[in-house]
């Protein structure tokens, strides 16, 4: 039983790698970008063309994905996400379907359709025995990576006076530029990073998710189911969020297979309706 | 005697903040009453509270002798209570003709019917132009709200609580933004209502209320500091320490 | 123009699987590249249409193409119920239709002028089934996705498999599904001899890592399957936790054969990068009894189509295949294969042919 | 009531929102004349027909109720269903199918709306998404009864008022899908302009404005979200009906964000634009799609990227010229 | 005196329309400048377009002898321009703290000062910026502004919806940081005689355009003009 819930954190981890982006760019950044997915799977590509051409060892490929993601997404923040904080949330929503549509098409043209895989290095594989739980060790290394991630973040968005920065420019972008804030860099900053996560999210998680053009489509309501559960306000609202469907998710297709797909769907139902702003809803009376 | 709106023993606190503190009020039939107090008093909170925005923590509302505190919002509108925002609540795209006809079809209870024409119904449009005409907003009736200047929206604002015909009216600083020499005719307008209409009115501006108001309410700190006619509260040194400063009235 | 004959090829060319489509696609191509566009002095004319994975738009191309482009014969079908939608649409307009990938029995039940030219589930899952109890296996524990072809592949193994005296327990898992740690759990807590698993091609490579991860490769489960599992598309790049995995499929592209050798080499050719797989093969075979058929019809289409290319056999890329002449299903040799290194390439190997095998589910009635 | 009067002023003001406008009228000709001038494309027209009724069903919630949806299809293919699994059982009559999708529709959006009542944009999304996720997981499911994954066989529809049968070509389905959508049209048309409309759009504009004017939110929302339930049911019945056939996808995810992309180029709020948001899209689809099979998306995602970009202006700025052309013709013609 | 600010034929608006036409104006340091006029004459947009955030159409700006006409409104804020609007524009999901050290820059004016100056906002310190009371807001807005340190305040009508007890704390303490810390503040006020007998210059604007401008004590002594631009009766 222990394993099974050691097998929903490290799924949750592993939702909530590829999640935290967007609950940056969504949360922090109150824009909608579905094309969260596409810059995963970016990174996803990165790390096997990296392994594969170059060589390169998944240590290294990992970062190596964080910062190719992150410097595509600040240069398409530059190019044409700009203009779109300004506008609706359902334009938003449009452009960066349109994106991911593009990113699909794009991905199939230029990696083919089928599966990609990476080869962990040894000591990543398998698992051993810990008090007799089964832990795997790249579960394992996913959880203390993204665990780490986490609190890095949470503490960098809310404790410091970037992240208030931050808030105070999504909050009134007109406003905090009067005010002497720089709207746009933090912004670009931000997005940079979101992008970059996703970027790593997607290396991580080719070994569990796979790889393929139609990745960015296929995880997106997975992404928006943690994100939306989380609440948008904070970085550890998603992260139990994750935790939480993830063991969730583990546990009850253990326990009562028969009900596997609708565990998620109606957890996140039943938890949205009780919890309409998120898990740890901000300053709501 | 007659009263309009009554509360017994209200309170309402956020987390550890106290914003309305066992409050015993009475708004008298047809009354021009007047509750002031410094900022984050709690005035805003109190009108929350009577008109349904906020669920008081404990405590009972009363209108016209019927216990209202677990009422909805729109059935107390139903029942004659309308209010006007501090900061304005519109119906940004719509035109004032749309958002008054709208306040005034609710009132004539037209909001059920999904297959009338809202023009085939003469006593909607004639209430409606009724309203319109009153607070000069024909030359401006078919433009689009948001892009009003500020002082002819704060000037729907009130003609939307207008429109509800109510028996008693809560106004949140009506004048806030309206230039001095404007402010005399928004409150004239107010106080050319029915007699038998009560008035509650929240304000700074200490000259509209001295002029205005027959009685006066000060609430500090959640809780009722004094009551009584304009110049027992101006004489009153606690509210003049808490509240008016020098201001030079009675 | 009369002097051209038209044939519409609806394939999912894009979404999960697009990969389907473009097997299919490419075949085609490579047999009328190989063939000739000439039948019967008549110009073959390939429209490729993309499904979008969607039925109701599936028929519409359908019946679009039979209505405007006129086309002699559909073609494609990647999906069941995108087949299932079509086929009344056949029998109204008397289009043959010939199905390339689509593997649920009832499917050529569903209209006189269905042909299939891939495979039936239960005619792999059955004799394979009965193959693995033969082995002498006795407890076996399923795990398929939960739609069509994953419940057909359940039910005709372990029907087959406990009719051979195995025992069998069902899992199924949503089609949907990035982890199976839960359900590799349980089978690591029931522990049997033997793990079918059935899920959408792609998936499975994710399921054998998952699978190894948990040391279940070490603790004397056997992964065996349909050769979906091992999809020669994607085989090689799956490593080392694919080998020795056993599976039942009608062609590999190890298949030992001088039409294969030729078959995958223009294959590979023409499509740098790919491997054929069966979907492939499907869709040549598909294009090879369209071609014969319409030679004997001399270019005509209809029901004379269907009747010529009935009872046909041929000797495919995949081995010697004919269509039945009453059920217009494939026959063909189904071969179990264990996956090995070969010149530094992953490949199934062929070890045992299970010659001649019908759809047993349409043989029962 | 003179001319100038107030009252004349207010009532011309609230009749401009419900005057038939020439460019409307040209528009249902058009569809009309569609029939007869393009006799190849009768089978996509169809499909344009439903999907611009499953849009406008979209837009009585999102465009006048501020409602998002992300599950719409939950709706239409539980309607879908309705229908089918009536055609096969109980009547072939395709009106009596097209009220029996209409109500259970209905009666599913009834019995959902109180999950969309609370929340932000976001929530409603992602809980009326997870409505049609867990439905079509039910669906898949009860094989026995939908067919599962195989999808729903062996519907025979007899023929429109026992006189026209569906024939291969489409004709019958394009009128009859279109005539169901002139007649729903014309009333949501009429009910977005009645005071229930209007009270809508108060909701839409401003929530707590519209309690403190007597609005009660709740029931209005619970009322339109089962009307449009009912519409999308509708246009799930036809899809039904002209293609005698269901699958599981009428309750897919792809289904509910399409939707949404056809209302957001079509533009909410005005009805109309549901409807040339499904000509829009469903042509540029189809007509890419048959360029290139294999990449049709990535034309469309960039399609979609540079109409947000600032293609909407200039593609609305064009529309509004046109219209006002229009306009002046038919204004001039009756004299 | 040195000039602090000047604003020469400046023309601005929104979009396509526009609201102000060749206004000129210029503010020494240590002065203040009355800004008067009916409701929608420009007096928000004339603010607004100080610190940048319209759209300018013409004309020129220079701050403390620098041209920030091209300047984006950041930069300005960082030139020495502090600015309180009009509709406050308190950050909603930042506490009130934040609201206060997220502009911050070095200077005179610290969190402490401000709290002192509006105790009602150090009780409120952990509150969110929504969760404020609209007086409470308005003191958060004017705070924040002073956090900047800026050279030139710019109070869009800055004592709306205040106690009249805050009111007048909140003009003295305006008046002597203008005189004793050699700062210039820009007021829009709706009422015109509380502010004029505060501040060093008055200008009036009329449909985007300066009808008037010239000292505040002239203007308060001068009841035509007030009845003609402002519409106040005679006292
Ligand atoms: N949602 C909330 N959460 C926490 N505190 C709140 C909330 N809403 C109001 N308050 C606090 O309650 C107190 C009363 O606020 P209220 O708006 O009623 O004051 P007010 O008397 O209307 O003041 P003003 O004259 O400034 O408008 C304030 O201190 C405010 O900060
Ligand atoms: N964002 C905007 N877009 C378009 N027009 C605007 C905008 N803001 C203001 N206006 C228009 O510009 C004109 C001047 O507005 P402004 O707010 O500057 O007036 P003001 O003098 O500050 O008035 P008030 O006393 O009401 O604050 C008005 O006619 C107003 O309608
Ligand atoms: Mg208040
Ligand atoms: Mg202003």
């Amino acid at each position: 039983m222990l394993t099974i819930l050691f097998d929903g954190v490290a799924y949750g981890m592993i939702l909530f790698v590829l999640a935290c982006g967007l609950s940056v760019t969504m949360g922090l950044m109150n824009f909608i970008n579905l094309a969260h997915g596409a810059f995963a799977m970016f990174g996803g590509y990165v790390t096997v063309l990296a392994m594969q051409r170059l060589g390169l060892p998944f240590l290294w490929a990992l970062p190596a994905a964080f910062l190719v993601a992150a410097a595509a997404g600040l240069v398409l923040e530059r190019l044409v996400y700009r203009p779109m904080y300004a506008k609706s949330h359902l334009d938003q929503v449009m452009f960066s379907i349109g994106l991911v549509f593009m990113a699909v098409a794009g991905a199939d043209y230029l990696m083919g359709s089928s599966q990609q895989f990476v080869q962990l290095p040894a000591w990543l594989s398998g698992r051993f025995d810990l008090a007799g739980i089964g832990v795997g060790r790249y579960r394992l290394f996913i959880i203390l990576l993204c665990g780490a991630l986490a609190f890095a973040m949470q503490w960098g968005f809310t404790r410091t006076r970037f992240g208030s920065r931050l808030r105070a420019a999504v909050d009134d972008a007109r406003v905090a530029r009067g005010l002497g804030i720089p709207v746009n860099r933090l912004f670009a900053l931000t997005f940079a990073f979101g992008s970059g996560l996703a970027g790593l999210g997607g290396a991580l998680g080719i070994e569990l998710m796979g790889l393929d053009p139609t990745f960015s489509l296929k995880f997106m309501i997975y992404f928006l189911i943690v994100v939306t559960v989380g609440g948008t306000s904070t970085i550890s609202g998603p992260f139990f969020a994750a935790m939480l469907l993830g063991v969730a998710d583990v546990a009850g297709k253990y326990l009562v297979p028969q009900l596997g797909a609708f565990i998620i769907y109606a957890l996140m139902v039943v938890l949205l309706i009780t919890r309409p702003h998120g898990l740890f809803a901000r300053g709501r009376a | 005697m007659s009263v309009a709106l009554q509360t017994f023993d209200l309170c309402k606190s956020f987390g550890g903040i106290t914003a309305t503190d066992h409050v015993d009020f009475t708004l008298a039939k047809g009354a021009r009453h007047a509750l002031i107090g410094p900022n984050g008093a709690g005035k805003t909170t109190f009108v929350n509270l009577l008109t349904g925005v906020l669920r008081p923590s404990s405590g009972r509302v009363e209108l016209k002798g019927e216990d209202i505190t677990a009422v909805s919002r729109e059935a107390r509108v139903g029942r004659g209570l309308a209010r006007t925002f501090q900061i304005n609540q519109l119906f940004g795209t719509m035109t004032p003709v749309e958002m008054i006809a709208l306040v005034t079809s609710e009132r004539l209870g037209r909001g059920r019917q999904l297959l009338r024409a809202l023009d085939r119904d003469a006593e909607l449009v004639a209430e409606t132009a009724e309203i319109l005409a009153r607070f000069r907003l024909d030359d401006i009736m078919d433009e689009r709200i948001a892009t009003l200047p500020y002082g002819k929206q704060r000037q729907i604002e009130i003609a939307a609580a207008f429109a509800a015909k109510p028996s008693v009216l809560l106004l949140d600083e009506p004048a806030a933004g309206v230039p001095e020499a404007e402010r005399r005719e928004l409150m004239a307008m107010v106080a050319g209502l029915p007699e038998d209409v009560s008035v509650l009115l929240i304000e700074h501006d200490m000259d509209l209320v001295f002029r205005f108001a027959t009685r006066i309410t000060v609430l500090v700190n959640g809780h009722v500091l004094a009551e009584g006619d304009p110049d027992e509260v101006a004489r009153d040194p606690a509210v003049r320490a808490a509240y008016l400063g020098e201001h030079a009235h009675g | 123009a009369q002097d051209a004959v038209k044939i519409g090829l609806i394939l999912p060319m894009t979404g999960p699987f697009a990969s389907t489509g473009r097997q299919i696609a490419a075949a085609a191509n490579l047999y009328i590249q190989e063939k000739g566009a000439t039948v019967a002095g008549k110009k073959i004319e390939l429209i490729l249409k993309d499904d979008t994975g969607t039925a109701d738009v599936t028929r519409r191309i359908a019946q679009e193409l039979i209505v405007n482009d006129k086309v002699t014969a559909i073609a494609g079908f990647g999906l069941t119920p995108l087949a299932l939608a079509t086929a009344p649409l056949a029998t109204q307009a008397k289009t043959p239709m010939v199905v390339m990938a689509a593997a649920t029995a009832i499917i050529t039940e569903r209209s006189p002028f269905v042909v299939r030219t891939s495979q039936v589930v239960p005619q792999i899952g059955a004799p394979f089934g009965t193959w693995i109890a033969k082995q002498g296996t006795k407890r076996v524990i399923t795990i398929v996705s939960d739609y069509g072809p994953g419940h057909d592949v359940e039910s005709s193994f372990s029907e087959a498999f406990k009719a051979g005296g195995g025992q069998v327990e069902n899992i199924r898992v949503p089609l949907q599904n990035p982890d199976f740690s839960p359900f590799l759990q349980r089978v690591a807590d029931a522990k049997p001899e033997a793990l079918l698993v059935f899920v959408p091609s792609g998936v499975g490579a994710q399921f054998m890592k998952q699978f190894v991860e948990r040391g279940l490769d070490k603790s004397g489960i056997k992964l065996i399957g349909t050769g979906d599992l091992t999809d020669d598309d994607i085989l090689n790049g799956m490593g080392d936790i694919a080998l020795g995995v056993i599976t039942a499929q009608h062609y590999s592209a190890s298949h030992d054969s001088p039409e294969n050798k030729a078959f995958v080499e223009g294959f590979k050719k023409a499509n740098p990068g790919m491997r054929p797989n069966f979907m492939a093969v499907g869709g040549y075979d598909g294009m090879h009894a369209l071609y014969e058929g319409l030679k004997k019809t001399k270019g005509e289409g209809g029901e004379a189509l269907v009747t010529a290319m009935k009872g046909m056999s041929w000797t495919s890329p995949r081995g010697p295949i004919s269509i039945d002449p009453e059920t217009r299903d494939i026959i063909q040799n189904v071969y179990i294969r264990k996956v090995e290194r070969v010149n530094g390439e992953l490949y199934n190997q062929e070890f045992e042919t299970i010659p001649n095998v019908k759809d047993p589910t349409k043989a029962k009635k | 009531m003179s001319e100038g009067s107030i009252e004349a002023r207010v009532q011309r003001s609230l009749y401009a929102a419900r005057r038939w406008h020439p460019a409307e009228i040209m528009f249902w000709l058009l569809a009309v004349a569609a029939f007869f001038l393009l006799p190849r494309q009768l089978l996509i027209l169809n499909e344009i027909a439903i999907l611009g009724l499953f849009a406008v069903s979209l837009d009585l919630i999102l465009g006048y109720a501020g409602i998002v949806s992300l599950g719409h299809a939950a709706f239409f293919g539980f309607g879908a269903y309705a229908a089918g699994l009536f055609a096969k059982h109980a009547s072939a009559d395709p009106l009596a199918g097209l009220a029996v999708g209409m109500g259970a529709a209905g009666l599913l959006g009834l019995l959902t709306s109180p999950l969309i009542l609370r929340g932000s944009d976001l929530t409603r999304l992602m809980v009326t998404l997870g409505v049609a996720l867990i439905l079509g997981e039910l669906a898949n499911s009860l094989g026995w009864l939908t067919g599962g994954a195989d999808g729903l066989q062996g519907i025979m529809m007899g023929s429109v008022l026992g006189l026209f049968e569906f024939d291969i070509f489409g004709k019958v389905a394009y009128l009859y899908s279109l005539a169901v959508l002139f007649v729903l049209f014309v009333l949501a048309r009429r009910i977005v302009g009645s005071p229930f409309g209007l009270s809508l759009r108060a909701i839409r504009d401003n929530p707590l404005r519209a309690s403190a004017s007597g609005v009660p939110l709740h029931w209005r929302l619970v009322a339109v979200y089962t009307l449009a339930a009912a519409y999308a049911g509708a246009a799930g019945a036809l899809l039904a009906q002209t293609t005698q056939f269901v699958s599981l996808d009428v309750l897919a995810f792809h289904r509910s964000a399409d939707l949404m992309l056809v209302l957001i180029i079509g533009g909410a709020g005005y009805l109309y634009g549901g409807l040339i948001g499904a000509v829009a899209f469903k042509l540029l689809q189809d007509v890419i799609a048959s360029f290139t099979p294999q990449y049709w998306m990535f034309w469309i995602g960039l399609f979609l990227v540079l109409f947000v970009l600032g293609g909407r202006e200039l593609i609305h700025g064009g529309i509004k010229a046109v219209v006002g052309r229009v306009a002046r013709l038919g204004r001039r013609s009756p004299t | 005196m040195a000039e602090l600010l000047t604003v020469e034929r400046l023309s601005a608006g929104y979009g396509e329309a526009q609201v102000l036409f060749d206004i000129d104006l210029s503010l020494a340091e240590g002065r203040s400048l009355a800004l008067l006029g009916r409701n929608g004459v420009g007096k928000t947009t004339l603010v607004n377009s100080i610190i940048g955030v319209t759209r300018r159409r013409g004309g020129r700006i220079t701050l403390a002898g620098q041209d920030i006409t091209a300047a984006s409104p950041e930069q300005r804020a960082h030139a020495g321009i502090g600015w309180v609007p009009q509709e406050r524009n308190i950050f909603k999901s930042l506490t009130v703290l934040e609201n206060l050290t997220a502009v911050a820059k070095p200077g005179p004016w610290t969190t402490e000062r401000v709290f002192s100056m509006f105790p009602r906002l150090a009780e409120r310190k952990a509150n969110l910026g929504n969760q404020l009371s609209g007086g409470e807001q308005q003191m958060l807005a004017i705070g924040r502004a002073l956090m900047l340190n800026p050279k030139l305040l710019l109070l869009d009508e800055p004592t709306e919806g205040l106690a009249p007890i805050i009111v007048e704390e909140l003009l003295r303490a305006l008046k002597r940081l203008v005189r004793e810390e050699g700062l210039s503040a820009i007021v829009i006020e709706q009422h015109a005689r509380k502010i004029l007998e505060l501040t060093d210059e008055a200008i009036v604007l009329e449909r985007g355009r300066v009808v008037f401008a010239a000292g505040s004590a002239e203007l308060l002594a001068d009841p035509s003009r007030l009845e003609r631009h402002l519409g106040l009766a005679a006292a």
